[in-house]
C-alpha cells in the first residue's frame, strides 16, 4: 500500500438497490489496495470542503467502485455525479488486514459494501446481512457465486440481522467474524456474541474523518487502550477493544 | 532561475511555504515531497501526554472546517523517543509546536528541545480547558510564557497568537518584548456549531476552531495589523488555498505561511502553490519573492 | 397550520424571518413577497447625508463577501419625506437602523422617528471613520448611546452589536442596562482583501465588512455567549443560508434572525427558507417554532 | 420591466471570437426586457458567492443569450457551463433607456455586446469598433444586416478606436453616441470629442455589483452630482455625467 492522491473521471454512476455504485477510471490506486484499505473521496472546489471515506466495493486494472449511501449533505452531492466528472481520490488507506479464508460477515445495509470487498480476499464462509427493505438487499447472488452461504433478514420481515445471529449462533464458533454496520447494531452484535466469538471478533469502524491521513486527529475511537485513530489503525478493529458508550 | 527564498528573523527559508501544525504526519509523506517545503511545524506536544477531546472531533463549516481535536499528543518523551529523530529526516526545516498547561510547562518542554530549525508556541488553541486561547489573550501572559520559553533555548522562538483578542497588536508586541523571534498569526477561530438532532453543541466543548478559507480575509487583517504596529517576522496562516492568497499574505506582512487545512481538501496544495508561485513570479518579471514587495 | 411565530422581547412577529439592513431596497419588492417576512430592517439612515466610500465597495471572498460601502444615505429629512412612508406601504414590520457619528446625533435622529416596530442602533459598521465600530467596541460608548436613544423614543429600541470585540457579553450587559429591547449579533467582521495588481488594500479604507457563510459559526457563536450571560432578546445575523441556520441560531438563543448577503446569492432565499422551516417543523411533529426548544 | 429571479437551464455555450455565447431558455426574463437593461447571472452554489452583471446580447420568445468574456474567477467558471446546467438568472435589471431610430455606437472588445443588443431597437447608424486582432471581431456582418455602416479597427493593425473617431469625427456630429469599452478607452473618447459631441453621448457603464437590485450600494460610480448606482440610475449614463478620475 502506497497512498497516492489523483483526479480521477467517473465512468460510471449507477443505482444499485438504494445506494450509488460509482465507478472511477484508475490504474494506480486499486492496484495497491490490500484488506482493510478505503479511499477518501472528495468533489472539486470548496463544496463540501472535506473528502468523505469509502471502503472499495469492487475493481479492476483500469477502474474501481464504491458503493455510496446518502446519508448528509456530502454524499448528497457525491451522489450526483455524472460520467465524466472529475473526483479527487485519496488512497489506498487505512491499515492493511490480513482475512482469513473463510469466515463470517455480518453487514447491515451499507454495510455490505466492506465486507464485499473483504470477501475478494476470502474463498467462502457465511454472510449475516440484514436490511430494511427486501429489495435492499444486493450483491446476494455475487456471495453465493464466491461460495458463500448467505442469510438474509429484513425489518419488513419483522427481523433484525441478530435475530439470525442468534439462530444460528454455532455457525459463529471458532471463525473469524467481521461486522459492518451501525453503531446500534454492533452493540447489540456484541451483547450475543459469547466469550470465545467476541475473542475471535472484528468491526469495521466509522468516524468523521478529516484528512485519512492521521494528520489531524479527529477520526478517533474509544478503545480500552484510550483514542486510537480510525484511518491509520483501522478501520478494521478488534470488536473486544473498542468502547461503545 | 526564480528565487523563493525567505527570511524570518535569524533564519533563512528556501521558500515561505511551511506545513502548520496538527494537520500532517508522517504517512503525508507519500503524497508530498517535504523536501520542497519551507519547513514543517509539528503537531502540538506537551509534556505530558494528552488523550484530546471526545469524538465527533471535527466537521465542515461552509468553506471551511471546525475541529475540536484537543491536543491530542503521547506526550514530550514519546515525542523525543519516536518522533523527533524521524522528523529530522525528512530533509526540510522543523519547527516543534509546543503546549504546556502552565508556566513550568512550557519551561520544561523548552528546555529539552535542540537540533531543530525553531520552537513554536501554542498559547491559542481554542479547544483546551487550560492554557491555549487562555493564555494567548493575555499579552501579559504572552509576555511571560514567552521570556520562560526564550529563557530556556536558543532556537529561534515563534509564538502563535490567538485571533480572539481585540488588539492582536497588543499580543504580539508582548510576544516580541518577551524575546520572539516571530509571531503566527493566527490560530483557528472560535466557532459554534448546533446539531440539530440533539439540539446541543455539536462537539463536547460547546465550540471548536474555525480554519479554512472562511477565515483568510480574517487572519489576513490580523498579519496587516501587527505588520502595521510591531517589528517583528511574521507568519501568516488562516485559510490560504492558492498562490494569490501567500501573495496576499507576503504583501500584507508576512515573511512566510503556513498551510493548514486546505491539505484535507487538496493534499497536493502545497505543491502545486509553490509552482504557481514560480509560475507567477517568472510572468510578472521578478526573480526573487523579496522583489515583490519592493515599490 | 404551524406557527412560526416569535416574541422579540415586546414584540410579536409572525415569523422570525427578518431582511438585515443594508442589502435590500425597493426593487426587491418584486422579488421577494414582503408580506410574508417577520420584518425588514431598512438601510442605515444617518442626520445628514452621507456619500459612502469610493469604489470599489464589493468583492468576493470564499463563501462570502465583503463590503466597504460607508453608509451611504440621503440623510434622515429624505429619508422621513421619501422613504418612510414608502416603507409603511410594505405590509410588514418596519425596523429603522439610525447611524450617527455622535451621541448627538443618534439622539436628534431617534427623536424623530415614529410609527414603526423598532429602531436599531448601528454602532457596529466597521466601513465608517466616526462612529461605528469605534463606539461598538466601548462598553460605556455602548450603554451611553443605548440609554440617549432609549431617552428619545418611545419604540423598541435595538441595538447592532460589533463581532470585533473580545467580550461581546459586556457590550450586549451595556445595551440591556442602556435600555434596550433586544440585541442583534452581530455585525459584519472586519477582514482585508489585497490586490495583487496594485499591491494594496483592494479598499480604500483598506478593511471591509465580512458577511455570508464564511462567518456564520462565529456569529452564532456570539449569540449562544449573550444567550448565557445576559438575559435579553438576541436578533442573531451572519450567514444565514438555510433554514437550518435559522433552527441554529434559534436553538443557539436567537428570538428572530436577520437574513443578509444571501439575499445577494439567493434572493429567494427568505422565502425558501421560510417554507422549509414550516417543512421541517411539520417532519419533527412541532406545531409551534417555540416548542424547538422546549426539552 | 418587471424583474424576475428564476433558475433556467443552458440550452447551448458556444464560442463567439474570443468570447463565450451562453444561450438560456427562457420564456419570462428576455420578453420583458428593454434597451438599458441587464440581467445578474449566477452558478448554483456558493461559488462564486454573487451573480455577475451581463448585457442581454439577443434573444427570442423561448431563449435569450449573453456574451461573455473570460476576466476573473467568476467569468472563468461561468464560460465553463454546459448545456443542461442551471443558472441563477435576475433580470431585467437596470433603467430603462429610450434609445434613438439612428445613432452611432462606439465600442471596444467585449464593449461590442451591449451595443448590439441595443441595436435592436434602431434602424441604422455607424459601429465604430475596436479590438485586439482581426479574428476577435465578430458580429459585424449582423451589424452591417441591420443597417448600420461599420468601421473596425484592431491593435493587430496598430490601431485604436479613438484612430478611427479622428478620421470620421463629422459622422458624429448631430447623433446620439454611446460609448462601451474599457475605462481607459471611454476617457479617450472623451478627450476627443468636442463639446456637442459629448452633449450627446452616453456611456455604458461598469462597476462590481453585489445584488443588481439597488439594495447595497455597492455599484456607485462618480458622477458630477455625487455617487450614482449604476444597477438602478444606470447602466448607461451622460458622458459628460461621469467623473473619471
Ligand atoms: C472507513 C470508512 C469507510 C466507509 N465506507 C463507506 C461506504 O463504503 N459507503 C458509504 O456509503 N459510506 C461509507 N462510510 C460512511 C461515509 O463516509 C459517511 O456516510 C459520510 O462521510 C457522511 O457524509 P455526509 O456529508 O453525507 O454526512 P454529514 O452531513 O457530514 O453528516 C451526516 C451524518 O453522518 C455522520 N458522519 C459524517 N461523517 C462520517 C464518517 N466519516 N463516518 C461515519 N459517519 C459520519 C455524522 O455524524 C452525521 O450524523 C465509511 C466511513 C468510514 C469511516
Ligand atoms: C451592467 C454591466 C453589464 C456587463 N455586461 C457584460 C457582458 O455583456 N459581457 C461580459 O463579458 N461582461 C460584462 N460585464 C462585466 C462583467 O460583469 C465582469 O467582467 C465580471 O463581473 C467580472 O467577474 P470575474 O469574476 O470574472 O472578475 P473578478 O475576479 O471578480 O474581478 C476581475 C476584475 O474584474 C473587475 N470586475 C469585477 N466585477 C466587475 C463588474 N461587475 N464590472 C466591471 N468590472 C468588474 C474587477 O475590478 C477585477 O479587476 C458587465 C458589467 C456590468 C456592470
Ligand atoms: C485539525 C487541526 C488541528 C490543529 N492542531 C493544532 C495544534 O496542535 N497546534 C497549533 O498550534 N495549531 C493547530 N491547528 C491550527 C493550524 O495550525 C492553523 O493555524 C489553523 O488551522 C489555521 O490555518 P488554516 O486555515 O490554513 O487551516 C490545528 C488546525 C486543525 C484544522
Ligand atoms: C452590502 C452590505 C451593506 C450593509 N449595510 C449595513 C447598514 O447600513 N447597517 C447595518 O447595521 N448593517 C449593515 N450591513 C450588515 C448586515 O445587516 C448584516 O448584519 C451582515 O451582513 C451579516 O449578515 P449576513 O452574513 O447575513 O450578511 C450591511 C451588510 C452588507 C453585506
Ligand atoms: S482522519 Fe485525520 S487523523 Fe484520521
Ligand atoms: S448592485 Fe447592489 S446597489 Fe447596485
Amino acid at each position: 500500500m502506497e497512498p497516492t492522491f489523483r483526479i480521477l473521471p467517473v465512468l460510471e454512476n449507477k443505482k444499485l438497490g438504494p445506494y450509488n455504485k460509482i465507478t472511477m477510471k484508475d490504474v494506480q490506486i486499486y492496484a495497491h489496495a490490500e484488506c482493510g484499505n478505503f479511499v477518501m473521496i472528495g468533489l472539486q472546489g470548496f463544496d463540501p470542503y472535506l473528502s468523505r471515506p469509502f471502503s472499495f466495493l469492487e475493481g479492476n486494472r483500469t477502474s474501481f467502485s464504491i458503493l455510496l449511501k446518502v446519508k448528509g449533505r456530502g454524499t448528497e452531492l457525491l451522489s450526483k455525479v455524472k460520467k465524466g466528472d472529475k473526483l479527487k481520490v485519496l488512497g489506498p488507506l487505512g491499515k492493511i488486514f490480513c482475512p482469513p479464508k473463510e469466515g463470517i460477515l455480518i453487514a447491515g445495509g451499507i454495510g455490505i459494501a466492506p465486507v464485499y470487498y473483504q470477501s475478494r480476499w476470502m474463498k467462502g464462509g457465511v454472510l449475516f446481512y440484514g436490511a430494511k427493505r427486501k429489495k435492499d438487499l444486493i450483491l446476494t447472488r455475487e456471495f453465493k457465486d464466491k461460495g458463500f452461504t448467505v442469510r438474509t433478514i429484513t425489518e419488513e420481515d419483522g427481523g433484525l440481522v441478530t435475530d439470525l445471529l442468534k439462530e444460528y449462533t454455532d455457525e459463529l464458533d471458532g471463525k473469524q467474524i467481521f461486522v459492518c454496520g451501525t453503531k446500534g447494531m454492533i452493540k447489540s452484535i456484541k451483547g450475543i456474541l459469547n466469550k470465545e466469538q467476541i475473542e475471535k471478533a472484528y468491526v469495521y469502524v466509522e468516524e468523521r474523518m478529516g484528512c485519512g491521513l492521521g494528520g489531524c486527529k479527529s477520526c478517533a475511537v474509544k478503545t480500552f487502550e484510550g483514542y486510537k485513530l480510525v484511518c491509520t489503525e483501522g478501520p478494521i478493529f478488534p470488536l473486544k477493544e473498542v468502547k461503545f458508550d | 532561475m526564480i528565487d523563493l527564498s525567505t527570511k524570518l528573523g535569524s533564519l533563512e527559508l528556501q521558500n515561505p511555504v511551511l506545513l502548520a501544525s496538527g494537520v500532517w504526519d508522517f504517512p503525508y509523506t507519500k503524497i508530498i515531497d517535504f523536501k520542497r517545503l519551507g519547513g514543517v511545524i509539528c503537531k502540538g506536544v506537551s509534556p505530558f501526554p494528552k488523550e484530546g477531546n471526545p469524538p465527533p472531533r471535527i466537521t465542515e463549516t461552509h468553506c471551511g472546517l471546525i475541529n475540536s481535536i484537543g491536543l491530542e499528543n503521547k506526550g514530550f518523551d514519546y515525542f523525543e523517543c519516536e518522533i523527533l529523530p524521524e522528523l529530522k529526516k525528512l530533509g526540510t526545516k522543523i519547527f516543534v509546536n509546543i503546549f504546556g498547561e502552565s508556566i513550568e510547562e512550557f519551561k520544561e518542554i523548552a528546555s529539552k528541545i535542540k537540533e531543530v530549525a525553531g520552537v513554536e508556541v501554542n498559547i491559542s488553541c481554542p479547544n483546551v480547558s487550560k492554557g491555549g486561547e487562555k493564555f494567548g489573550k493575555d499579552p501579559k501572559m504572552v509576555f511571560s510564557i514567552t521570556k520562560a520559553v526564550c529563557g530556556e533555548t536558543d532556537l529561534p522562538v515563534i509564538v502563535k497568537l490567538s485571533p480572539s483578542v481585540e488588539n492582536i497588536e497588543e499580543t504580539a508586541q508582548a510576544a516580541k518584548e518577551g524575546g520572539a523571534m516571530a509571531v503566527t498569526a493566527s490560530n483557528t477561530f472560535p466557532g459554534l456549531v448546533i446539531d440539530l438532532e440533539s439540539k446541543r453543541p455539536l462537539f463536547k466543548r460547546i465550540t471548536g476552531g474555525l480554519s479554512g478559507p472562511a477565515i483568510k480575509p480574517l487572519a489576513l487583517y490580523n498579519v496587516y495589523r501587527i505588520k502595521n504596529a510591531v517589528d517583528i517576522p511574521i507568519i501568516g496562516s488562516g485559510g490560504i488555498s492558492d498562490y494569490k492568497d501567500v501573495l496576499e499574505y507576503f504583501i500584507a506582512g508576512a515573511s512566510a505561511v503556513q498551510l493548514g487545512s486546505i491539505i484535507f481538501n487538496n493534499p497536493l496544495a502545497p505543491i502545486e502553490i509553490l509552482d504557481n508561485l514560480i509560475c507567477w513570479l517568472g510572468e510578472k518579471g521578478y526573480k526573487n519573492l523579496k522583489d515583490v514587495n519592493k515599490k
